[in-house]
């Protein structure tokens, strides 16, 4: 695979700890690349989720640095950017979610982009039937099953045309089916993806590279398990 | 856009209710609200019996045309809190007028008999009429059209999102319970019963606490700076007017009867 | 607890109103949108709340719990539980419309009182203290629900003074069975989550 | 395998559905004898917890027979009978820990079946011991670990020495080892078991008996698809 030069996200030393905790993250060293898909699985408790919400920023970590799209962030406002470009979808669809219809939570990111309000229905509509959910947009969204309510959350996230997609482990009782569904649709997208999951057929059909964390540190596995540092 | 959502009476507790549809529904959302105010208005601050027992009539009529079940409707409406029906049986013992009979050396008075009548058809004609013009829209029906009519932003919101989570909230009680339940739980009077209802409670708190922390994330994530866009807009048509004009003569024949009562 | 529509006077109605009105304000003034999400979950817990029926005896008692959400959340229980009785009107058709202004108070203010009184217990370091803080404030936001539930009815006419006498001692089982409640959901909640009740409030 | 006479559990021609839904489940039949632990999939929604609840009482069965450890249950006391023999391992562990200490927790059963507090906190102490979850019993249970969520709940159940563990997708957001340790506990106990579960490797080192709950009907699915009835 051919790297491009510029890393589309750049993260370097970041370590985070937890109020009345050991830290949970250790100087952590990672870039992602376009095109790239990378899984990452770890323990219960390893700090993915943590890592994650590090990236876009919900979390403010210590030390460490964190480069979106060739600029550091460290403010609110750089977060603010960086997340417009880095779409995060959540461990539970429920608590994404959070308008009463469909349409309204897809909605909800083009508005607050600045998008009129017809550009973000058409925008919506549109995402959606890309997805293969058209005729949802007027469900409620807490009457959705499990497998639709991730379809909706991602809908809500790609609507936003991130480049870079961050999935919490969305394959999370999910059944099979429902499971293929979503590996097609993934395989299907364009952007860098970063995922964490701990279904292994799963994440060996969409990655292009995996990583582990353990201890507070990510390693490469398959090959060598030498810290990626 | 709203329409054909599903009915908002039982959204919140997650059962997909039939809704039928009915000429109700065409009529703007606004109208509907501010038509059901009015009428509580009138009808509570009426002094006369006719004038009530007209708004009843007519609370049955709307009741019958937006086609609500009719069985669920009754259940509802004999839900009224059980604990003021009692106090509205206490009164014709406590209200000084012409005896009507007496137990136990109590009297009970034919004044006290027609005020606790007159309450009583006043909470139903209310309740009725909301139910059938106001709890009849989709909630989020219901917030934009009270955003429309200037209830502050925050407040509209406020009430957007407690419907939404009502439902995820209640499940998560409700597993809990019965979770509680298969360990051969059973409620008494005892301590040991007000200790985990007290635990429950709390585990519910602190789990809600943490799932709004992170909503507010994944609002953030979707690029929310404190502002909030309510997508609904509202155009009065001819059905609103008309609807919106008879209702106002209606009301208007209500306070007369009042007025006229008054004069006698 | 709730109070129907057509039993209490004019004046009763108004000056209900217009205190929650001033209520309500305050809470909007006090919440921001960021706490939006928070205020709306936990103003859905007490509305649950208000559905977990306790025997008593050979009756039963729901759980009403506005001195805990008060100690959570101070003035902005105003706009909270307004919302909450605005649904179960609306949904469930407790209470009334126009008597929205004083079962609002009626609920609201003893939330906001027991704020005020137990501040400071409930901040205690030890868990066992502040749960009998919390205690007291689940009890004590039931003695003055009902005084004032008492107050809005007598204040209506001679009729209802017997009535509003009646309204306290059937309070008295319910206080002891919030007092107790609340003392372990508080107990709870300082064991699990402190940083939940004692951060300070923006 | 023999089985004994007497089937611990038995259904008869259960049928359930949902207000305003289809029939979740149709008309079905099953009987657990001891020894035996039976592994039931399929997909999401297809009724998988809602027959665990009809089988223990949490839901009550419009039509058809439970029989528990020979005698037919049908009110509520009846089933708490049952529930005290029958133990319920919930999907979500959150669901289940609700008391701030896991000793507290653990006791809750014990408590309720009327045992003192002293008696509770005893067997308490040894059930966690026999898991190996010694030292645990002054943690506090929300801020466990998922697989250390998934052993005290385990526990919990387990101090009220029921007959049948019934366990609704053990192996749910665990990870690799947690899940491997719960299989070695699993395997080591005496009880029969009724389990749900979506991981293939984890029912097929589990399983004497595999099933397949489709469209309201339990199937035998590996020899020859034909409907148990
Ligand atoms: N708000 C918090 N306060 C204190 N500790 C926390 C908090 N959130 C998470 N932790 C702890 O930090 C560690 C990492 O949590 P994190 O949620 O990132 O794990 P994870 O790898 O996503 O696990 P899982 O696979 O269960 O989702 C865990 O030990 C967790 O208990
Ligand atoms: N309280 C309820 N009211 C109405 N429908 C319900 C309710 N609970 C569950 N259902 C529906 O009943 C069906 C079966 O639900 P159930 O939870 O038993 O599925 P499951 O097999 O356990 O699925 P999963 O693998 O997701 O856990 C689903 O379609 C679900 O939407
Ligand atoms: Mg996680
Ligand atoms: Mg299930």
């Amino acid at each position: 695979m051919t790297y491009s030069n510029n890393p589309l996200i750049k993260i370097e030393n970041l370590s985070y700890a937890y109020p009345r905790r050991g830290a949970v993250l250790k100087s952590i060293n990672f870039t992602l690349h376009s095109n790239e898909r990378v899984v990452i699985n770890g323990d219960n408790g390893a700090g993915k989720t943590t890592l994650l919400h590090l990236i876009v920023g919900l979390k403010k970590a210590k030390q460490g640095d964190i480069i979106g799209f060739g600029e550091p962030c460290k403010t609110e406002k750089q977060f603010n950017q960086l997340r417009a470009r880095a779409g995060l979808l959540f461990q539970d669809p429920d608590d994404q979610l959070f308008c009463p219809t469909v349409l309204e939570d897809v909605m909800f990111g083009p508005l607050n982009l600045g998008f009129t309000k017809q550009q973000a229905i058409d925008k919506s509509l549109q995402t959606l039937k890309k997805l293969g959910m058209q005729g949802f947009e007027s469900r409620i969204t807490h009457q959705l099953s499990g497998g639709e309510k991730r379809m909706i959350t991602l809908a809500s996230v790609l609507v936003m045309e991130p480049q870079v997609l961050i999935l919490d482990e969305p394959t999370n009782a999910l059944d099979e089916k429902a499971k293929m569904r979503l590996l097609n649709v993934l395989q299907g997208l364009p952007q860098a993806m970063i995922i964490i999951s701990h279904d292994r057929a799963f994440s060996d059909q969409l990655a292009t590279r995996q990583l582990h964390l353990q201890d507070g540190l990510l390693t490469e596995p398959s090959k060598s398990t030498v810290a990626v540092a | 856009m709203s329409q054909g959502l599903e009915h908002s009476l039982t959204s919140w507790s997650g059962q997909a209710l039939k809704h039928q549809a009915s000429w109700i529904d065409a009529i703007d959302a606004r109208v509907r609200v501010v038509c059901s105010g009015l009428f509580a208005l009138v009808v509570v601050l009426s002094s006369q019996f006719a004038p009530t027992l007209l708004g009843l009539i007519a609370a049955f009529v709307l009741v019958k045309s937006s086609k609500l079940n009719i069985k669920r409707t009754l259940r509802r409406v004999i839900a009224m809190d059980l604990f003021m029906l009692t106090l509205i049986c206490i009164l014709p013992f406590t209200t000084p007028g012409d005896v009507m009979f007496s137990v136990f050396g109590l009297a009970a008075s034919w004044q006290g008999l027609s005020h606790a009548l007159l309450i009583t058809i006043k909470a139903n004609a209310v309740l009725l009429v909301l139910f059938s013009l106001v709890a009849t829209m989709s909630a989020s029906t219901l917030g934009h059209a009270l955003a429309h009519l200037k209830v502050p932003d925050k407040l509209v919101h406020l009430m957007l999102f407690m419907v939404r989570y009502l439902d995820v909230i209640s499940q998560e009680y409700k597993k809990m319970r019965r979770a509680m339940q298969a360990r051969a739980f059973v409620l008494r009077t005892n301590r040991h019963t007000w200790k985990s209802i007290g635990y429950l409670f709390g585990m519910l708190l602190i789990r809600s606490v943490e799932r709004a922390e992170r909503i507010s994330d994944a609002m953030k994530c979707r690029g929310f700076c404190g502002r909030y866009y309510l997508n609904d807009d509202m155009k009065m048509g001819r059905i609103d007017i008309i609807f919106g004009v008879c209702v106002m003569c209606f009301l208007i024949l209500l306070i007369g009867l009042n007025i006229d009562d008054l004069f006698k | 607890m709730h109070i129907v529509d057509g039993a209490l006077s004019v004046p009763v109605l108004v000056s209900g109103a217009v205190l929650a009105v001033v209520g309500v304000f305050i809470g909007l003034k006090k919440m921001d949108y960021d706490h939006l999400p928070l205020v709306g979950v936990l103003a859905s817990v007490f509305f649950i709340a208000s559905y977990i029926h306790l025997p008593l005896g050979f009756s039963s008692v729901h759980l009403i719990m506005n001195g805990l959400l008060g100690i959570i959340l101070g003035w902005v229980a105003f706009p909270a539980l307004l919302v909450a009785l605005l649904l179960q009107v609306i949904f469930f058709g407790f209470g009334g419309l126009l008597v929205l202004g004083v079962n609002t108070v009626n609920i609201a203010l003893p939330a906001v009182i027991i704020y005020y009184l137990c501040y400071k217990g409930i901040r205690h370091e030890s868990a066992k203290v502040a749960a009998i803080w919390g205690a007291i404030g689940g009890a004590g936001a039931i003695i003055i629900t009902s005084v004032m539930v008492a107050f809005s009815l007598a204040l209506s006419g001679e009729s209802f003074v017997l009535a509003a006498k009646a309204v306290l001692p059937a309070h008295i089982p319910i206080m002891i069975v919030e007092g107790f409640v609340s003392y372990a959901a508080v107990y709870l909640i300082h064991t699990v989550k402190p940083e939940f009740i004692t951060k300070e409030k923006s």
